[in-house]
C-alpha cells in the first residue's frame, strides 16, 4: 500500500465512524420501537437527507472496502500487488453499483 | 473458545506483571530506609532472583534445536541445568559438549550487538540476555532460527534482507554540516531531541522483524526496525535527508503497509516502540501527501 | 589447494570503529576505489567498538586542552607511550568527534545549555568523555554501519575470517587468505593495500570482556608475517567483571566503572570492605590498583561462592541505583542478579590490549602496503589506556588509515602481486590441520579452559618470574596438544568448533608473546605488575618491549622511549604551570 | 519438515485484535454486497410491500442482518483502535486498554443483538 491508498482508506474509515454509529443507532431504535419495515420505508421514501446519508455511506464503504480487499489479497493470496489492486477495484465498483441500487430502492 | 483464550491471556499477563512489580519496586521510601538498616549478612543470605523464580529447578533441560536449513528437523538434547544460564549458554553447551557442528551466531554476549536472536519456545528473543528460568519453567526448550529471514544453517539466519531494507528506508544519517563546523547546540530537553532519542537505542537484532506478520505476508514491507530508524532520523533536526526519506517510507512496502499488529513492540528486547514510530511516519507522510509534497 | 581469488584495491580486515572509518575515509578520498571489508561476524555487529559503554575522550571544552588530554594519556601510560602517536590521537580526536556528530550522525548527550556533555572517567584531570548514555558504542557503530551500507561500492565479506596475510614471491605483501565461515571454503583476496583492524582483545584470560569473535587473530597474523610487536606485556584488567560461574558466557562481562565511582562498595567473601587495606582512595582507586587488590583477596582465598568478591550498591538506595545505572541493573536482572538491592559477584577481567603492531603516525607498518589501526596497533597508550581513549584510538587512526591508503596507492601504484604459492598453501594447510587424519578427538573446550586458567593464574594481574615460567611451559604444552587435536570433519559449513580451534591457535601464539614480554620487563608499570620487581624504575630511561618472530623463535628486545614532546618531570600544560 | 510451522508468537491480545479486525472486515466485504443485493431485489421485485415484510420476518434473514450489525460493530471498534494508535499521541498501557475495551464492547454488542433477536 502507498500513501495515497492509505489516506483514502483511513479517511473513509474515519468518515464511516459516525455514519455507522448512526446507522446502528437507527437499527437499535427501530427494533426497540418495533417499527415495521413499512414504517421505515415510509420515512425514507422521498427523503433527500436519507438519500444523501446512505449515498455517502455507500461511496465511502466502496472505496474503503476496495482498498481493504486489495490489501488482504496482496498479503493472503498469491496475487501480486497489481493484480490484487485490479481485483479490489472491481470489487469496489460492484459494491458501489449494488449499494447505489439499494439506496435508490430505499429512497425512491 | 476464543473468549476463554483472551481472558486467560490477560490474566496471565496481569498476574505476571503484579508479581514482577512486587519483586522489583515496592514503595520508594520504604526501600530507602529499610535498605539503610539491612546489613550485608542479610543480603548475602538472600537467594538470587533465579532461585526465587524456580522453587524446584529441574537438574536437566530437554532442548530441541532446529538442525538444517529451510528443510530440517528439531533434534532433542539433554543439557544440565545451571543457576546462571542463558539460552545462549544452553546452545553453547550443545555445541561444545554434544554436537560440535551446531551453528549459531553471537558476539557480545551482553545484549549489545543484536546478533544472537533466535526463536525460543516459539517467540523471537535475544538469547544472551534471556535467562533459562524465564522461559523454561517446564524444563523444556525449543530453539529455532529467527523467523522471516532465510536460514543459513541450524540457528543462524541471513540478516542481509533486514539490513537491505534498513538502507532502503534511508536509515543512514544525511549530514547538513561537516567536520569543519562546530557541533550544533541542542538542548537535551527540547522536544525534537526527546523525539529523536525515543527509539535511537535499537541494536538491529531483528526480533521485531521476526515477530511481525506483515513482514511475513508482504515481501516488500520494510519492517518495524527500518521504519523505526527512519522515524528517529526524521526527528533529528541535524539531518538533511528527509525529502528522500519520506518518499522512501511512503512508497509501496513502506510505513502504510503496517497494520499495527504491535508484535514488534511486544517483543523488542529494549522495550522500544516501533508501532509508535511507524504511526508517526504515517501521520507525517499523509500530511506531506495532502500538502502535495509527496508523489506516491 | 584450490582457492577462489579476488582482487580489490583496499582490503580492510575488521569491521570495528577502525575498519569502518577506514572504509568511509578511503571511499571519500576516491569513490572509484574498490574497497572490501572483511568481518569475522556481521558488519559492525561484532567486535568491541559496539561494546563501548563509557564513552569517547576528547578535549572539546574551552576549559580543557589538547595538551591536558595529552599529559593525562602520557602519565596514565606511565611514560611509555609513543608520544607522536599519542599526540596525533588526542589532537585528531577533536575533528573526529565533530565528524561523528556532523557527518556520521552520532547524537551524543548534551549539557543543559546544548553543548556536548563530557563525563568523568577515572585517571583524567578533566571531564572530557563524550557519550550517549552508557551505550556509546552502539550509537557509534550503528551510525558507521549505516553509512557503509549506504555506499554499495564498499564491498562486504561478512562472516569471513582472515586466516593469514600472504606475501608475494618478492617479499612484498600480496593480500590475505580468508575463510568463508558460512560455507567453510577459502578465498584469497589480493589487494594493493591492506589494513589490519581486527582489534586485539585479550580473550585468553579466564575472565575477559571482549566479544566472542575476538581472538587476537590480527596480531598472530602479523607475528607470522614477521612484523615487530610492541608493549605486548600490557594487558589491561577491568576490576569489575560479572562472575556468574564457569558455565555461562555472561561471566567476565564488564560491570561499569561508574558503579565504583558512584560509591559502590567491594566486599570480600567474609563481607569485609577490603579496599581500605590497600589504598586510601578505596574503591575509587585506579583500575590497576583495584584489580590487584581483588586479585590479592582471591589469592588469599577470601572469596565468594564462585571465587570472586562482591559489589554492593544497595546502600545508595536501590531505586536510585536502578535509575542511575539502568542498563547495568537491567542486564544483571536478566541474568538473574539484583544489582540495585543485593550483592553481585565480581572479578577482575581482561579488558583491553595495549600491545600491538608497531606503526607510524600515518598507520603504515614496516611492511610495504600493510597498514594497521585500532586495538591491533600499539604505542598510543603505553602501559595503560585511559578509559575513553580506546574508541578514540580506533576511530582516529581508522580514519587516518583511510586517508593514507588511497594516497599511498596513488603514489606507489603497487598493483596486484601474485601470492607466494608456498605461503598460501602452507597457511591453508595450517588452517585445515584439525581435519588431518592423525588428529585425536580430545576435548577442545577443556583445552581452551586450560589456556585461560594458565594465563589467569600465571600471566595475569600480578606476575613473577616463577609464574611466568610456569605459564610459558603451560602454553607450550597446550599448543602441542592443540596441534594434535582434531575437529570432526562431518560438516565444515558454519562450523563454530573449527573456528574455536583456530581461535585457540591464535590465542596460544599471542599468549606466548605476552608471557615472554612480561618476563623481559623487570619493573612494574601501569597494567604490568611484577611482584618480584614492584618498582616502576627510572622514568627517564624508560624502555618498551619489541617482540618479533625470528627463525630461532620469538625474540624480545627493549628499546628506549623517545620523549619527543615532553620529558618525565615536565608538562605541556601551560595554564597549570601559570597557576602553580 | 519446513521451519515455518514452529512459530508461536501469535495469539497475544494485540495480535488477536488485529486478526479479528481483518476477519470482520473480510466478512463485511462478503456480506455487505449480499445485503445490498437482497435489499434492492426484495424492494424491487415485491411490488407490494407485504411480500417484503414477510420475507424479512424469516429467522435466517434476521440472523444474517444481526450478524452484519455485529460484524460492523466489531470492525468499527477495531478500526477505531487502529485510528487511535495512528493518530493520537502514544500513551503507555494504551494498547491493553484499547484492546480490552474493544473486546469487551464487542461482547456487549453481541449480547445486545442476541437479546434483540
Ligand atoms: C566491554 C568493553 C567496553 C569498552 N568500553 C570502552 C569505553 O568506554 N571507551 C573506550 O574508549 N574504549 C572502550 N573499550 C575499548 C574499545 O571498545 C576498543 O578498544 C575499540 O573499540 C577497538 O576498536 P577496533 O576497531 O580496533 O576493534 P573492534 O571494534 O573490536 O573490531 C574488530 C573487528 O575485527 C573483526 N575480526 C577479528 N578477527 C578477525 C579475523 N580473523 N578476520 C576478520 N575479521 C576479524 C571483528 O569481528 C571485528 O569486526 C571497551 C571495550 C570493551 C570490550
Ligand atoms: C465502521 C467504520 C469502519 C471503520 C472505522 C473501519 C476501519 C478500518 C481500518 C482502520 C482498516 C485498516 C486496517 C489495517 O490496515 O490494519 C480497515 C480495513 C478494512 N475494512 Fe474497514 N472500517 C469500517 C467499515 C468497513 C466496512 C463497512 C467494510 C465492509 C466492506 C470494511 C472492510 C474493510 C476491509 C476488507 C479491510 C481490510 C482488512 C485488513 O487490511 O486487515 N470496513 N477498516
Ligand atoms: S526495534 Fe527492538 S526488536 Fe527491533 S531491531 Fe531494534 S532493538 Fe531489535
Ligand atoms: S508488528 Fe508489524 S504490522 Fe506494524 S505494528 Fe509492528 S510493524
Ligand atoms: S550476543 Fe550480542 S546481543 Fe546477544
Amino acid at each position: 500500500m502507498n500513501v495515497r491508498l492509505y489516506v483514502w482508506q483511513r479517511a473513509t474509515a474515519a468518515l464511516m465512524v459516525p455514519l455507522v454509529a448512526v446507522h446502528v443507532a437507527i437499527i437499535f431504535y427501530a427494533t426497540r420501537q418495533d417499527l415495521s419495515a413499512a414504517d421505515i420505508l415510509a420515512r425514507t421514501r422521498g427523503s433527500i437527507v436519507w438519500g444523501a446519508y446512505y449515498g455517502l455511506f455507500v461511496a465511502a464503504v466502496s472505496i474503503h472496502a476496495a482498498i481493504g480487499v486489495r490489501n488482504v489479497l496482496a498479503e493472503w493470496s498469491p496475487l501480486s500487488e497489481r493484480h490484487a489492486g485490479r481485483l479490489g477495484l472491481l470489487f469496489g465498483l460492484v459494491l458501489a453499483a449494488l449499494g447505489a441500487r439499494a439506496v435508490l430502492a430505499v429512497v425512491l | 473458545m476464543l473468549l476463554w483464550r483472551i481472558r486467560t491471556l490477560n490474566w496471565n499477563a496481569c498476574l505476571w506483571q503484579l508479581s514482577m512489580d512486587a519483586r522489583v519496586k515496592p514503595a520508594h521510601d520504604e526501600w530507602n530506609s529499610a535498605w539503610a538498616r539491612v546489613d550485608c549478612a542479610q543480603i548475602a543470605a538472600s537467594k538470587p532472583l533465579t532461585e526465587n523464580r524456580m522453587p524446584e529447578a529441574p537438574t536437566e533441560l530437554s532442548v530441541s534445536l532446529w538442525r538444517g536449513g529451510v528443510e530440517g528437523r528439531y533434534e532433542t538434547y539433554r543439557v544440565p541445568r545451571r543457576d546462571s544460564q542463558t539460552v545462549l549458554d544452553v546452545v553453547t553447551y550443545v555445541q561444545r559438549h554434544i554436537d560440535p557442528t551446531l551453528s549459531y551466531r553471537f558476539a557480545c554476549r551482553v545484549g549489545m550487538c543484536g546478533s544472537c536472536a533466535m526463536t525460543v519456545n516459539g517467540r523471537p528473543r535475544w538469547t544472551c540476555r534471556t535467562h533459562v528460568a524465564k522461559v523454561a519453567g517446564s524444563g523444556r526448550l525449543e530453539i529455532g532460527p529467527l523467523a522471516n529471514l532465510p536460514v543459513i544453517k541450524d540457528l543462524a539466519t541471513d540478516m542481509a534482507p533486514f539490513f537491505e531494507k534498513w538502507r532502503e528506508a534511508k536509515g543512514a544519517f544525511a549530514p547538513s554540516r561537516t567536520r569543519a563546523d562546530a557541533i550544533p547546540r541542542i538542548r537535551p530537553d527540547s522536544p525534537a531531541r526527546l523525539a529523536a532519542d525515543a527509539a535511537v537505542e535499537c541494536i538491529n537484532c531483528g526480533v521485531c522483524y521476526a515477530a511481525c506478520d506483515t513482514v511475513r505476508w508482504n515481501a516488500a514491507y520494510l519492517g518495524p526496525a527500518a521504519l523505526n530508524r527512519a522515524w528517529t532520523l526524521i526527528n533529528d533536526e541535524r539531518d538533511a535527508g528527509n525529502v528522500a526519506r519520506l518518499q522512501a517510507v511512503a512508497a509501496t512496502g513502506g510505513c502504510h503497509a503496517c497494520h499495527s499488529h504491535q508484535s514488534c513492540q511486544e517483543h523488542c528486547p529494549l522495550s522500544l516502540n516501533p508501532t509508535a514510530s511507524i504511526a508517526g511516519l504515517k501521520r507525517r507522510t499523509a500530511l506531506a501527501y495532502l500538502k502535495g509534497e509527496l508523489k506516491p | 589447494m584450490q582457492v577462489e581469488r579476488h582482487n580489490t584495491d583496499i582490503l580492510i580486515l575488521g569491521s570495528g570503529g577502525a575498519g569502518l572509518f577506514a572504509a568511509l575515509h578511503a571511499h571519500n578520498a576516491d569513490p572509484d576505489l574498490d574497497i572490501t571489508i572483511v568481518s569475522k561476524g556481521l558488519l559492525g555487529k561484532c567486535g568491541c567498538t559496539r561494546m563501548v559503554q563509557g564513552g569517547y575522550n576528547v578535549a572539546l571544552n574551552p576549559g580543557d586542552s589538547v595538551e591536558r588530554h595529552f599529559m593525562d594519556t602520557i602519565e596514565g601510560g606511565k611514560w611509555l607511550p609513543h608520544q607522536g602517536l599519542a599526540w596525533t590521537l588526542v589532537s585528531t580526536a577533536i575533528e573526529r568527534v565533530r565528524e561523528l556528530e556532523n557527518e556520521i550522525g552520532c547524537f551524543f548527550d548534551r549539557n543543559p545549555d546544548g553543548t556536548l556533555h563530557g563525563k568523568a572517567f577515572a585517571g583524567q584531570t578533566f571531564d572530557r568523555t563524550v557519550h550517549k548514555g552508557d551505550l556509546t558504542g552502539i550509537e557509534i557503530i550503528n551510525r558507521l554501519m549505516e553509512q557503509v551500507w549506504a555506499r554499495p561500492k564498499i564491498r562486504r565479506l561478512e562472516e569471513h575470517r582472515a586466516v593469514a596475510l600472504i606475501p608475494a614471491a618478492d617479499g612484498t605483501l600480496s593480500g590475505a587468505l580468508l575463510l568463508d565461515v558460512r560455507c567453510g571454503a577459502f578465498r584469497f583476496v589480493a589487494a594493493q593495500a591492506v589494513l589490519l583492524a581486527t582489534g586485539g582483545g585479550p580473550t585468553m584470560y579466564r575472565y575477559h570482556t571482549p566479544s566472542g569473535d575476538k581472538s587476537m587473530d590480527g596480531l598472530a597474523m602479523a607475528l607470522r608475517l614477521g612484523l615487530p610487536l610492541r608493549d605486548m606485556e600490557m594487558v589491561q584488567f577491568h576490576p569489575t567483571g560479572l562472575l556468574a560461574g564457569p558455565d555461562t558466557r555472561m561471566t567476565g562481562t564488564v560491570l561499569e566503572e561508574g558503579l565504583r565511582g558512584a560509591g559502590g562498595h567491594l566486599l570480600n567473601g567474609a563481607l569485609h570492605r577490603f579496599m581500605a587495606d590497600y589504598d586510601p582512595k578505596l574503591e575509587r582507586a585506579t583500575r590497576d590498583v583495584v584489580s590487584r587488590a581483588i586479585d590479592a583477596e582471591m589469592r588469599a582465598g577470601r572469596t565468594t561462592r564462585n571465587g570472586g568478591v562482591y559489589i554492593k550498591m544497595s546502600h545508595l538506595g536501590p531505586p536510585q541505583v536502578a535509575k542511575e545505572f539502568k542498563g547495568m541493573v537491567d542486564r544483571c536482572r536478566d541474568c538473574g542478579f539484583d544489582l540495585a538491592g543485593g550483592l553481585v559477584e565480581v572479578v577482575p577481567t581482561a579488558h583491553y590490549f595495549m600491545g600491538g603492531v608497531i606503526c607510524d603516525v600515518d598507520t603504515a607498518t614496516e611492511r610495504h602496503g600493510l597498514f594497521v589501526a585500532g586495538e591491533d596497533a600499539s604505542g598510543m597508550h603505553g602501559a595503560n589506556r585511559l578509559g575513553g581513549n580506546g574508541v578514540a584510538n580506533s576511530t582516529v587512526f581508522g580514519g587516518i588509515a583511510g586517508d593514507t591508503m588511497p594516497r599511498w596507492i596513488a603514489a606507489h601504484r603497487p598493483g596486484y602481486r601474485a601470492p607466494d604459492r608456498y605461503a598460501l598453501d602452507a597457511e591453508a594447510a595450517r588452517a585445515l590441520q584439525p581435519f588431518g587424519p592423525k588428529q585425536k578427538t580430545s576435548d577442545l573446550n577443556a583445552l581452551r579452559e586450560k589456556l585461560l586458567d594458565a594465563m589467569w593464574d600465571d600471566v595475569g594481574v600480578v606476575r613473577d618470574r616463577a609464574g611466568l615460567e610456569r605459564g610459558l611451559s603451560a602454553i607450550d604444552a597446550i599448543e602441542t596438544e592443540l596441534l594434535a587435536t582434531g575437529v570432526a570433519d562431518s560438516d565444515r559449513r558454519f562450523n563454530l568448533t573449527w573456528q574455536d580451534w583456530l581461535n585457540l591457535r591464535s590465542l596460544c601464539e599471542i599468549s606466548r608473546v605476552i608471557a615472554l614480554a612480561a618476563q623481559k620487563r623487570e619493573n612494574s608499570r601501569g597494567a604490568h605488575y611484577r611482584s618480584d620487581f614492584p618498582e616502576p624504575g627510572d622514568l627517564a630511561t624508560s624502555t618498551f618491549t619489541v617482540a618479533r618472530q625470528t627463525q630461532a623463535g620469538i625474540a624480545i628486545r627493549e628499546r628506549p622511549v623517545q620523549f619527543t614532546h615532553v620529558r618525565p618531570g615536565e608538562t605541556l600544560i601551560r595554564d597549570q604551570l601559570a597557576a602553580e | 519438515m519446513t521451519i515455518a510451522r514452529h512459530i508461536k508468537h501469535r495469539g497475544g491480545t494485540l495480535w488477536l485484535a488485529a486478526l479479528v479486525h481483518r476477519l470482520s472486515g473480510l466478512a463485511l466485504a462478503i456480506f455487505l454486497p449480499l445485503h445490498f443485493l437482497v435489499l434492492a431485489l426484495a424492494l424491487h421485485r415485491a411490488a407490494q410491500l407485504d411480500a417484503f415484510l414477510r420475507w424479512t420476518d424469516q429467522p435466517l434473514v434476521k440472523l444474517a442482518e444481526a450478524l452484519l450489525v455485529f460484524l460492523l460493530i466489531v470492525h468499527l471498534l477495531g478500526g477505531v483502535r487502529v485510528l487511535v494508535i495512528e493518530n493520537f499521541d502514544w500513551r503507555d498501557g494504551q494498547k491493553r486498554l484499547a484492546t480490552l475495551a474493544a473486546t469487551v464492547s464487542a461482547i456487549v454488542a453481541f449480547i445486545f443483538l442476541v437479546r434483540v433477536f
